[in-house]
Parts: structure tokens; sequence; C-alpha cells
């Protein structure tokens, strides 16, 4: 067991570095460097912009640099409107991870839920109906529902304000993020839960005279659970970088939407720190999601 | 024919010989005569002859929503080859009449035309509807969305079929050669797949369309550098998942003895990998590859919502939808219209691949 | 006296024409037709027979626990004269392990691996008996050493997987004695396992029963063990019934075609390079059960009638029946002498 | 001397390399210097639990294995990786399960006509059917079986069909892994009859391994009996049957359920205490010592090797 933490936290970290190499080097691909795209400087202000920025040195030296500020919480500074990207992420970051979090919740919650009640009323009509609604959701994208759930509830029903930088009502935006999750989990969910009830054990339970809700929540449910949970990792992929268009449509002021409007201004500078700050928490978040599994499921533990 | 064998009070049966267990007058010796070894052999059929193809498809056939996403799917096939024959309107021209611009085109309803065309109409002229309206830069929307599905569609099958080419290559060489070779394969897999594909792709895509540069004309130019960028990113990063997939009905159908046999009665392995490995996951490879279509679609739309889809005036499904996020107020059936698309691509897609699997994957069968 | 006498009739187990089918996708498959047997305390009885013979469906109909689509078309399962088919879900809980009890063959998929032996060695208590906690924990040590597992104490602590197939089995034998049962019924207990392990399998069955005095139905398909354990065996073939008697009269005297070629085509201890003699043709389709003996296809000597009409049970003594119309044959041939 | 045997397998081992560290490999000794010959048209037993190395011997034998260390001598020719493609014109393998040993994807016609194919053992279209229509016909097939696939029939059609697969290069040895087992008891013996008929009618050599010990002694006239990769008694099948002499042999002997209630019933059976060990932790000495009744000092220092007690029945124990 701890042999396998161990590698797999190094897996991490090298994941980390590449995810940091790749970025540096791709963006130092863009011919002219990053100054460029602004209203054109004279050369004078670019070499002096370049030395401040220590881009004047070899590019190695340059990645061992930003990688050394990395480690310092430095981030640089954005080229739109010179603010230190550390505390934009600072700001903007609680939005966004609150809302993740909660739709996170939401999903697997209800896709269990509704993923387990559909394989125990296999072929009736919750079945069905639980079947067709997360076959639907699974084929809308995220920004067609939420620029929908926007467009029927704020606009035309006039129920659920718009977001403003200031209202907290994360209703319609956690609704738009964990549809898809919510979605997929509950799919998993009812095949793993089919699967588990139809294992021998599952026979065993019932004919030592266990009850049948008894056989369902005890053997079935916790059998059923390591699948979805396994899936837990790239559900969090999802949800980041879902919560980009979603955070765009609502104009949720979320590290998401800062990091569209950067791919817009070709910032740089503020993309390069938002995609390694993102895919530093996904590497993290997988990496739990995978202990955890391990943990869970007996049979891995002792190997 | 009604026999009874006789029982005292208590329900059991008499102990004594057989004749006095029944009343054997209701046998003849016809009866007793040996049955002759055709009579027996009818008891004995064979089923219909099937083939794992055929008797897939059967079960394809019987499943209605495959059915549905099939014919579904055909029709939207037929609609984007053939409608742009009939509707006089190409994707990127701005519409007018005589020569003149129309100004007054601008985000008309569906089916409705514009003062100047209603003029032309009343002065004898035929005028092409536009059935779903027109966009805000006066340009026929039908037209627009039927380019829209055609740049999705074909952005979705070439990326699934770089990633399919790509991954089953990487994979057949891992899963057959085993091994040390195998398992630095496995490790660059692992690391690539544990990159978070998404912000890897936006990452590339920004760079990629700045620096990628074709001669103007050209075939590649024409088709513009986001989607040339947007199939080197989806050849670069997707084929893991189908690379570790393909190494894994690999290595499982490895394990089975008759490859085994195949082994013993000396079978190069050349024609191991093409007889016996190839067709045996050959299934699994197309079950794949047609899921892979709608994550493709749904990774197009994706870029094209936060501005790295493919280039403007050249529409796709996710880009018009993502421009009419700006009039939703007044056009909401803009957005109707594309997002539907989508759904409705991705939705069969789905069905159908579920289907398939459902149908050809052999886990499921006896 | 005439309540003696009723009493007596009252058999612990009694199965009366079970239909047992199964409604699938290409309809609906016969798997039990019209099998009755009973059961008394203490009797080891063996169902013998090939793949889908039905001896398998049969013990999961005397359970309930059929898979979802498998289903009880008719007859009667009378436990202590109550027909428990007629029983609701909650009265089957009861029912199942507390007078009922079934191992099965793999026992590397019938224990939940995700729980600890103890644990399910505990819920199998605590369902049927007011033992909780602390001293249904003493109960399942004490279980697992009576089945013959050293260590019970460490044992309760794991999963599963950390234990051999034979220990496995152990536990899942511990688990179905846990609240006495008055039936323990083994499916192909010692299928999956090795000689020697299924000899001590056999032994600790043995063993247990001696001791415990619980009747036994044991289900599987190897004759050896069938002559090993059994008083009373039933031969199945296609869902029916062919033969059942006393060991010595099966195994030394069979009536039915099909346990005469069965027995001719094992080899014989006594002479070992005796040439086999297999019984010819596939072994039967149950999707496609014939009108008449379901083994008519395969036996040598098939009559007409056979291919006509299912044949009736006889009694060839007071410890053997069979259903052949051989039998038939020989007193109609007897009574046409006569 | 006699004349040399058909074939020959001196101080055969496989060893597998487990990883059990990052840096750590331990070596699962599957078999571990095994010895043994058979002549021509006789067949050998080789019996055991699951996990003594069994299938491993037969499968190393026709190098579908590497072997570790030792070799395999067919009519006195060293069998290597040079000259196996010709020698598996001789040695064939009929394999145990049926149902994963015939490729869902093809046709009977095509199954049987690979070794056909890959010899170059035909010269056109008609000879190649002919050929195959002969082979189906040995093994009791009809004709109107050639155009189906594999899943359509039963077990034991299944099994023909992989023994005529066998049979197509018209080999002197095959080794037989568990052919059996997975059959139905009523259509073992068919098989089982079949192998014999081929034996008489064509001469080839079997090695018949199966954990079934009373359908190994009806087919065997030699058997060797194996624990923990290592033979630790082989003779003739009667001698190895009714008078083992390793204790193992004995307990498995007596622990075969026999169906036959009053001979079953008045024998003495006698139980191991306790499992197999895992191949990874291999005991010292003598394998068998863990479960041993008669373990004295000695086994736990040395494996015993092979001795003759007489008739050519060897024994690998120190105490008996």
């Amino acid at each position: 067991m701890l042999k396998y933490v161990v590698k797999r936290i190094l897996l991490a970290i090298v994941t980390i570095l590449i995810i940091c190499l790749i970025t540096f080097f791709v963006m130092h691909a863009v011919p002219g460097g990053p100054f460029n795209r602004e209203k054109a400087l004279s050369q004078a202000t670019i070499d002096a912009l370049n030395a401040r920025y220590g881009l004047d040195k070899p590019l190695f030296t340059q990645f061992i640099n930003y990688m050394k500020n990395l480690l310092h919480g430095d981030f640089g500074v954005s080229l739109k409107n010179g603010r230190e990207i550390s505390s934009i992420i600072a700001e903007s970051f609680p939005i966004s991870a609150r809302l993740g979090l909660t739709a996170m919740l939401f999903a697997l919650t209800f896709g269990i839920v509704l993923g387990s009640t559909a394989a125990i009323m296999r072929n009736k009509l919750p079945d069905r109906i639980i079947v067709f609604f997360s076959t639907l959701f699974t084929a809308v994208p995220s920004f067609v529902l939420a620029t929908l759930l926007l467009l029927v509830f704020s606009i035309k029903l006039g129920w659920v304000p718009v977001w403003s930088a200031n209202e907290t009502h994360y209703l319609l935006p956690v609704m738009a993020l964990a549809a898809y999750p919510m979605a997929y989990t509950t799919r998993l969910a009812k095949t793993s839960m089919l699967d588990a009830l139809g294992q021998d054990y599952i026979r065993t339970a019932k004919s030592k005279g266990v009850a049948r809700w008894k056989v369902i929540f005890k053997h079935a449910l916790k059998n059923s659970l390591i699948p979805v949970i396994t899936y837990a990792g790239p559900q969090i992929a999802y949800i980041i970088t879902g919560s980009m268009v979603v955070e765009t449509v609502f104009t949720v002021g979320g590290i998401g939407t800062k990091f569209v409007s950067g791919i817009n201004n070709r910032d740089y500078t503020l993309i390069m720190a938002t995609t390694i700050f993102l895919a530093t928490l996904m590497v993290i978040a997988t990496l739990i999601c995978d202990l955890l599994y391990k943990l869970v499921d007996p049979r891995i533990k002792y190997e | 024919m009604n026999l009874r064998i006789r029982r005292d009070e208590n329900g059991n049966p008499k102990k004594s010989p057989f004749s006095v267990q029944m009343d054997l007058s209701k046998f003849n010796s016809a009866m007793f005569e040996k049955a002759t070894d055709e009579e027996k052999s009818q008891q004995d059929v064979m089923s219909e002859s099937t083939t794992f193809f055929k008797d897939g498809m059967r079960k394809l056939f019987k499943n209605p929503l495959a059915v549905g996403s099939i014919i579904v799917l055909s029709l939207i096939l037929l609609i984007i080859i053939f409608a742009p024959l009939f509707v006089p309107y190409r994707y990127e021209e701005i519409l007018s009449v005589n020569g003149v611009r129309d100004k007054g085109a601008k985000n008309l309803a569906p089916f409705t035309y514009s003062k100047l065309e209603q003029q032309y109409i009343e002065a004898g002229g035929t005028r092409f509807p536009h059935i779903f309206g027109t966009d805000e830069q006066c340009r026929d929307y039908f037209i627009r969305v039927i380019y829209g599905t055609r740049v999705s569609l074909v952005v979705g099958f070439f990326a699934s079929i770089i990633v399919l080419i790509i991954g089953m290559l990487y994979g057949s060489i891992s899963g057959y050669l085993g091994g040390k070779v195998d398992l630095v394969m496995m490790r660059i897999v692992d690391i690539i797949y544990s990159l978070p594909d998404m912000l890897i792709i936006i990452l590339l895509s920004v760079v990629l369309q700045t620096i990628l540069q074709f001669t103007p004309g050209s075939f590649l130019d024409s088709l513009g550098t986001n989607m040339i960028s947007l199939f080197i990113v989806f050849g670069l990063l997707y084929w893991v998942g189908m690379a570790r997939l393909i190494r894994g009905q690999i290595l499982s159908i490895k394990q089975n003895e008759y490859i085994l046999a195949a082994k013993s009665i000396g079978a190069p392995t050349g024609r191991i990998i093409t007889r016996h490995i190839l067709p045996n996951c050959l299934s699994v490879i197309i079950i794949s590859t047609a899921l892979q279509i709608p994550s493709a679609i749904f990774t197009e739309s994706y870029l094209s919502f936060v501005g790295l889809g493919v280039q403007a005036p050249m529409p796709s499904l996710g880009s018009l939808a993502n421009s009419a996020r700006g009039g939703l107020q007044s056009n909401s059936y803009k957005l109707l219209f594309p997002a539907l698309m989508i759904c409705l691509i991705v939705l069969s897609f789905n069905l159908l691949g579920d289907g398939l699997r459902d149908a050809f994957d052999p886990k499921l069968r006896k | 006296m005439a309540e003696a006498k009723k009493k007596e009739n009252v058999h612990l187990l009694s199965v009366q024409d079970l239909h047992t089918s199964f409604f699938t996708d290409s309809g609906e498959v016969h798997a039990v037709n019209g099998v009755s047997f009973n059961l008394d305390p203490g009797e080891i009885l063996g169902i013998v027979g090939e793949s889908g013979s039905g001896k398998s469906v049969t013990a999961y109909s005397i359970m309930q626990i059929l898979a979802s689509t498998g289903k009880v078309v008719g007859g009667r399962i009378l436990y202590k004269g109550e027909d428990i088919t007629k029983w609701n879900e909650k009265k089957l809980s009861e029912f199942r392990g507390k007078c009922v009890s079934i191992i099965f063959q793999d026992p590397m998929t019938s224990l939940n691996p995700v729980f600890t032996i103890g644990n399910q060695l505990v819920e199998a208590i605590t369902l049927h008996t007011d033992k909780k906690g602390k001293v249904a924990t003493e109960r399942a040590v004490e279980l697992l050493s009576l089945v013959g597992i050293n260590e019970p104490e460490r044992r309760i602590r794991q999963y599963p997987h950390e234990l051999s197939g034979g220990m496995r089995q152990r536990v899942m034998i511990a688990m179905a004695l846990a609240c006495e049962p008055d039936i323990l019924i083994a499916d192909e207990p010692t299928t999956a396992l090795d000689v020697t392990i299924q000899a001590q399998i056999l032994e600790l069955m043995q063993d247990l029963q001696k001791k415990l005095g619980m009747a036994v139905i044991l289900v599987t398909h190897d004759l050896g063990v069938i002559a090993e354990l059994c008083d009373n065996i039933i031969v199945m073939y296609g869902g029916r019934i062919c033969e059942r008697g006393t060991a010595s009269e099966i195994f030394y005297n069979p009536r039915h075609e099909y346990t005469k070629g069965l027995l001719r085509s094992i080899p014989n201890v006594k002479n070992m390079k005796e040439k086999l003699v297999p019984i010819s043709g596939t072994p039967i389709n149950i999707l496609n059960l014939p009108k008449g003996c379901p083994f008519c296809a395969r036996c040598e000597n098939c009559m007409k009638i056979c291919l006509e009409e299912p044949p009736m049970e006889l009694d060839i003594n007071k410890n053997h029946k069979a259903s052949c119309w051989m039998n038939v044959k020989l007193a109609f041939e007897e009574g046409g002498a006569k | 001397m006699t004349s040399t045997p058909l074939i020959e397998v001196k101080n055969l081992k496989q060893y597998f390399p487990i990883k059990t560290g990052l840096f750590k490999t331990e070596y699962l000794k599957a078999v571990d210097d095994v010895s043994f010959s058979i002549d021509e048209g006789e067949t050998l037993g080789l019996v055991g639990e699951s996990g003594c190395g069994k299938t491993t011997v037969g499968r190393t034998l026709l190098r579908l294995y590497e072997p570790t260390a030792g070799e395999v001598l067919f009519h006195g020719v060293p069998v290597t990786k040079n000259n196996i493609h010709g020698m598996r014109q001789k040695m064939q393998m009929v394999f145990q399960d049926p149902y994963s040993s015939l490729d869902p994807r093809m046709t009977v016609e095509d199954i049987i006509g690979e070794p056909l194919d890959v010899h170059h053992l035909y010269s056109n279209k008609s000879e190649r059917r002919e050929k195959i229509l002969t082979l189906m016909e040995y093994v009791g097939l009809n004709a109107e079986h050639a155009t189906r696939y594999a899943h359509e029939f039963s077990g034991g059609q299944r099994q023909r069909i992989g023994i005529a697969r066998a049979l197509a290069v018209n080999p002197k040895f095959i080794v037989c892994d568990e052919p059996v087992s997975a059959l139905d008891v009523s259509i073992q013996a068919q098989v089982i009859n079949m192998f014999e008929e081929l034996q008489e009618k064509l001469g080839v050599a079997y090695l018949f391994i199966a954990h079934d010990l009373l359908v190994v002694h009806h087919i065997s006239k030699r058997i060797a009996v194996m624990y923990l990769g290592k033979i630790v008694e082989t003779g003739t099948a009667d001698d190895v049957n009714y008078t083992p002499i390793h204790p193992y042999t004995e307990s498995l002997m007596s622990a075969v359920p026999i169906p036959d209630p009053d001979y079953t019933r008045s024998r003495h059976r006698i139980v191991l205490q306790g499992d197999v060990p895992s191949p990874l932790r291999m005991p010292s000495g003598c394998p068998f010592r863990t479960r041993c009744r008669y373990a004295c000092a000695q086994c736990a220092k040395e494996m015993p090797p092979l001795t003759d007690r007489g008739n050519g029945h060897m024994v690998a124990c120190w105490v008996k």
C-alpha cells in the first residue's frame, strides 16, 4: 500500500512538472514574445520589459526562474492590466471552488441515488425515466444548458436573478455544472449496481436471510460504489473545465471566467499561470481519488 | 393416455411388481418397438447457423433506440449533403437582392423576408425562404447551420480516425510485444493520461493558432488553422484512451487458449495478429470509435465557445451557438437550432454506441 | 394414534411436482419439470445430474433465491407441512438461513469481497438469533474453529481474498451453520476445489452432519462424491427425475437407461482398463426439450413411446423408483406372457 | 540400451519472473527440475493439483514458453528455438477449455485448416478441403459442420474440433492438457474413447495432463505425480494407483471420490491437513514436508532424489 502511495505521488509530481514544462515552452513558442500583441511599443521599451521580466536570458534559465517564482507563489503579472496574478487567483478561486464543490457533491449524491434506484427498479417506470434523462443530459453541452437555464429562469421567468458580483445565487450555475457529471454518474452507478446485484455474494447474502433492502444497501451498494469512485477523479477535471463555460455564461467572477477572458485577450502570463494552477489542482484531486479508491477496496490494499 | 400408479390409502405406492402398479391394457407392443435413428435424430436439431456479425446485427436491429439513432443520423447526413444543392445561399454570403446589399435582412425570424426581398417578390421574383431566418450579419442561418453541422461532423469523424490510427498502432505494439517495451510505452501513456487534457488542448490551440501558417489557397489553408490545430491536439492527446483500450483488449485476447493453440501449430506472429487478435478486438474498436465521435464534437463545440474553434466565417455548431448568445433575449431560436443539432447528433451517436456495445460486446454474450 | 400417524407423514421438506422456468428473450425455458421428493431429518440426499439437468435450479427453488428471470411456476414446496412458495418476502427471510442454508460452488465469488469474514459471519448470526455484539463475535470465532480454521480470532478480521479456496469454503459452511438450520443444501460444494482440499471439505461436512444431525441435500455432478456421502440419490436429466433410490440401488441396480449409461461411461475402479461405453450425442439443450423422455435422443434403447410421452415413475422395489419406459416394457412383456 | 524414446525431457526448469518490488524480482518455480520420457504410441499421465506446474510442463515441452533450463529431445534430437517450427508438425497440443481454445471468428473449416495453411500441407483448395473433411470424419464430425462457427457446438463437439486441429499435421506426439475436465461426465467418455482409438489407429503418443485420477489411470500406461513443480512419484498406472509409495500420492489416491459406494465407504481416507504452499514461498527441501505426516529433519534439508523401488516405480521420498 505504502509503495503504491509513494509511486502514485511520484507520478503526480512528474505530471505537474511536465505540465509546467509544456506550458512554459508552448507559450514561448508564440512568435515575437509576449508583448507584441499590445499596441506598438518602441524597441527600447520592449528591451526594457524583456530585461525586467528576465526574458533576455536563455530559455532554460527563464524556466528555472519561473519555477522558482512559482514555488514562492509568484505567478507573475497579467500582461493585460499589470495586476499580480496570484492576487487574481486568490480573489477568484474561492468563488469557483465553492461552485465546483457544490456541483460535485450534487452530482455524486444524486447520481448515486438515481443510478441505484434505476438498477433496483430495473425496467420499471422510474428506471426508464431516469435513463431517459441521464442519456439526454449526457448529450447537452454545458454552455447550451447554462444558456438555456439563464434564458428560461432568469430572463423569461425572472425567478432567479442573473449572477452579479456580490450576489450569491449559486443555484443555476450549480445545476448547469452538475448536469453532465450527474447524468454520467447515474449511468455508471446503474451499471455497477446491476453488476453488483448479479454477483454470487448477493445470492449468498439472500440465502442467509438478509432482508432485501439490507442486501441492496449493505452488500451491493458498497461494491457498486467502487467504480463510481474511480470516476470521481475525471469528474473533477470535468467540473474544472466545465466551470469555465458556466462561469462565463453566468458572468461569475471565478477563475474560469478569468481564464476564458485571458484566452480572448491573449494574456499569456495569465493563461500560463491559470493553466498550471488548475492542472495542479486536477492532478492532486485525481491523486486523492485514486488513493481513496485503494482504501475502499480491500482487495487492492494488500497487494 | 392416462396412466396411474396405484397407491395405498396413504398415497404411498404399493410395494409390488410393476404389473400391479398400472393398467397394462393401455399399451400395445408397437409402442415398445425400437425407435429408428431417424426418429431419434428429429429430437436433436442444430439451430440455424449464425455468424457473430449476423447475430450482432440482428440484435442491433431489434434495439429500437439504436435503429432510431441510425435513422436520425442518416437523415442528418442526407440533409447536410443535399441541402446546399437546393439552397441558393452560401454560408458566408451576405444577402443581397439584385446585387444590392440587403441591409434589412438582419436577424430575420424563420420563414420571413426583409423589406427589400418582399418588394422583390411582389415584383414577381422568387426568393428561397430563410428557413431558420438570418443572423446579425445578414446571412442565411439555415445554410450556416447546415455547414456548421458539416464542419462539426467532419471534425468529429476525422478526429476519431486520427485517434483510432494512433491508438491502434501504439496499443497493439505495446500489447503484443509486452515486457519491457510495454512497460515503457505504458508509463508514457500514464503520464499523458494524467495530464488535464482540456487545459492542454486550450493551451495548444491558443498557440497553434498564432504559429501555424499555411500557403494561401492550399488544402490545409482552406481547412483553416483552427481546424488543423484541433486535429493536432486530438492526435496528441486523445489517442491515449484508445491505446489503453486496445492494449487491454489484446492482453485479454492473448489470454485465450486459441492464441496459444495458434502458436502451438506454429503460426507466425503476423498471422496471429491479423487472423486472430485483430478480428476479435474489432468490435470493441468500432464501438469505441463510434463513441469517440460525439466526444470530439463536444470538445470542438467547447473550444468554439471559448473562442478557439474553427476560423470565421466558417461556422461550426459550437461557434454558432456561442455567437447566438449575444442576442439571446430577442432571437433565442438562433441558439436553439445549432444546440438542438449538437444534442441530436451526440445523442444519436451515444445511443448507437450503446446499441453496438449491447449487440457486439462479447462480455455480455454467452 | 391417529395424530401420531399424521405427524409421521409430515416430512421435513417435501417438494411436490415442482416446475421452475426462466423467462428469457428466447422464450420460457423449462428448467425443472415436475420434480417431487421428500427429505427427512438427518438424511443425506444426493441430487446428481449434468449441466442443464435442473439440479441447481431445484436447490435454488427450495431457497427461493432464483435469479430475477426465474420463477416457480407450479407445484408446492412444503417445509414442515407449510408451502413456502406462498410466503411473503419477510417470512422467507426468516426461513432462509434459519431453517435452510445453502453453500455454493464457487467459494471465490460467494463471499462479499468488501466485508471481513467476521462481519459476514456475525451478520448471519445476528439475523436469526438474539446474540449481539461481543457474544455474536464469540460465536463467530466458535463457528470458525468448528469448521477447522486455525487462528479464528485473526481470521475474522481478514477479508475473503486473503484466504485460500478451501478456507473460504469452510467459512461458507460456518456461515451456513451459523443458526443451526434443519436443512443444509450444498450446491457443488467441492467442484472448484482440488482433490486433497475436496477430501477435507467432504470429511468436514460428514463430521458436522453427524454432530449437528441436520438433513443435507448434496447437489453435484460427481458420482464419486455422491457415492461417498449420500444415503439416498436422485438422478436428474433435462429437468426431470430419472431415478431415485438408496446409494447401493442406484449404483448396483440402475433401472434407467441414463443412469446405466452414466455408470458405464466412467472408469470402473475394479477394472481400470475396461473400455468405457460413452453415451452418444450431445447434452440436452433445455431451450428445446423433447415432448417425450428428455433422454430419448441419446438413448440406445429408445422406443417409439419414449419419443411421444414422458415416462411415469414406477417402484422397482421399496427403496428404488425409476421413470423409464424400459421398465414398463418389461412389465408389459411379463403381463403379455401370462 | 533399447531404442531411443520418442520424447525425452531432461531436467526441465521453467521459472517465471514475478515483480515483487520496484527493483526486486522473485522467481516462481513453476517447473523445477523435471525429467521423464515417453515411448512411441505410449500414454504418460501427469497428475497433480492446480498450480503444481503440470500445464506448464506441457506448454514448455512445445516451446510455448522458453524453458529456463533443461532440454527436450524428440527422437533424440534436441528441440530448440530454431527447429521448433518443423517440430510442430510432429508435436501438437489439445487444450483444456473447449470454449476459449477455438477462435470465435473462425469457421470449423478454417480452424482445422490453419495448421495445414501454416505448414503448407496442400497444393490446392480442393485438397485442403478434402483433408479437412477426412480429419472431421476421424473425430466424428459431419461434413455439414464445416461452415459453422465454434460457438454453435457443445463442449464435447468443440473438443473434437480441437483434436482434429492437432491431428491435422499428422503428429507423433500430442500434449493433452486437461482435455476432458470441462466436459460433462457423459461426454468425457466419448472423448476419452476417441483418444484411445486414435492412438490405436495412428500410433500417437500422449502426455495426458489431468487432475481427475480415475480418467488418468484409465487412459495411461504410466503416471507421473507432480507436487509444487516437482515430480514426486512415477511408475506404471497400476503401481501408482494401487500401491502408491510417496505420502502425497498415497493421500491423493485415497482422497479420490470413487463412484462405487461399497468400495469408497470401506476404504481408509487419508486427509491432508492445510493448503498447498504458495509456489513463491516454497518450503526448503522436500516441498511436501509441510503437509506430510512422516516429515523428518532430513526432509527440510534436502529434496529427496527419485529412486527406483522396483519395476521402474520411482519415488522421491526420504522416509518411505
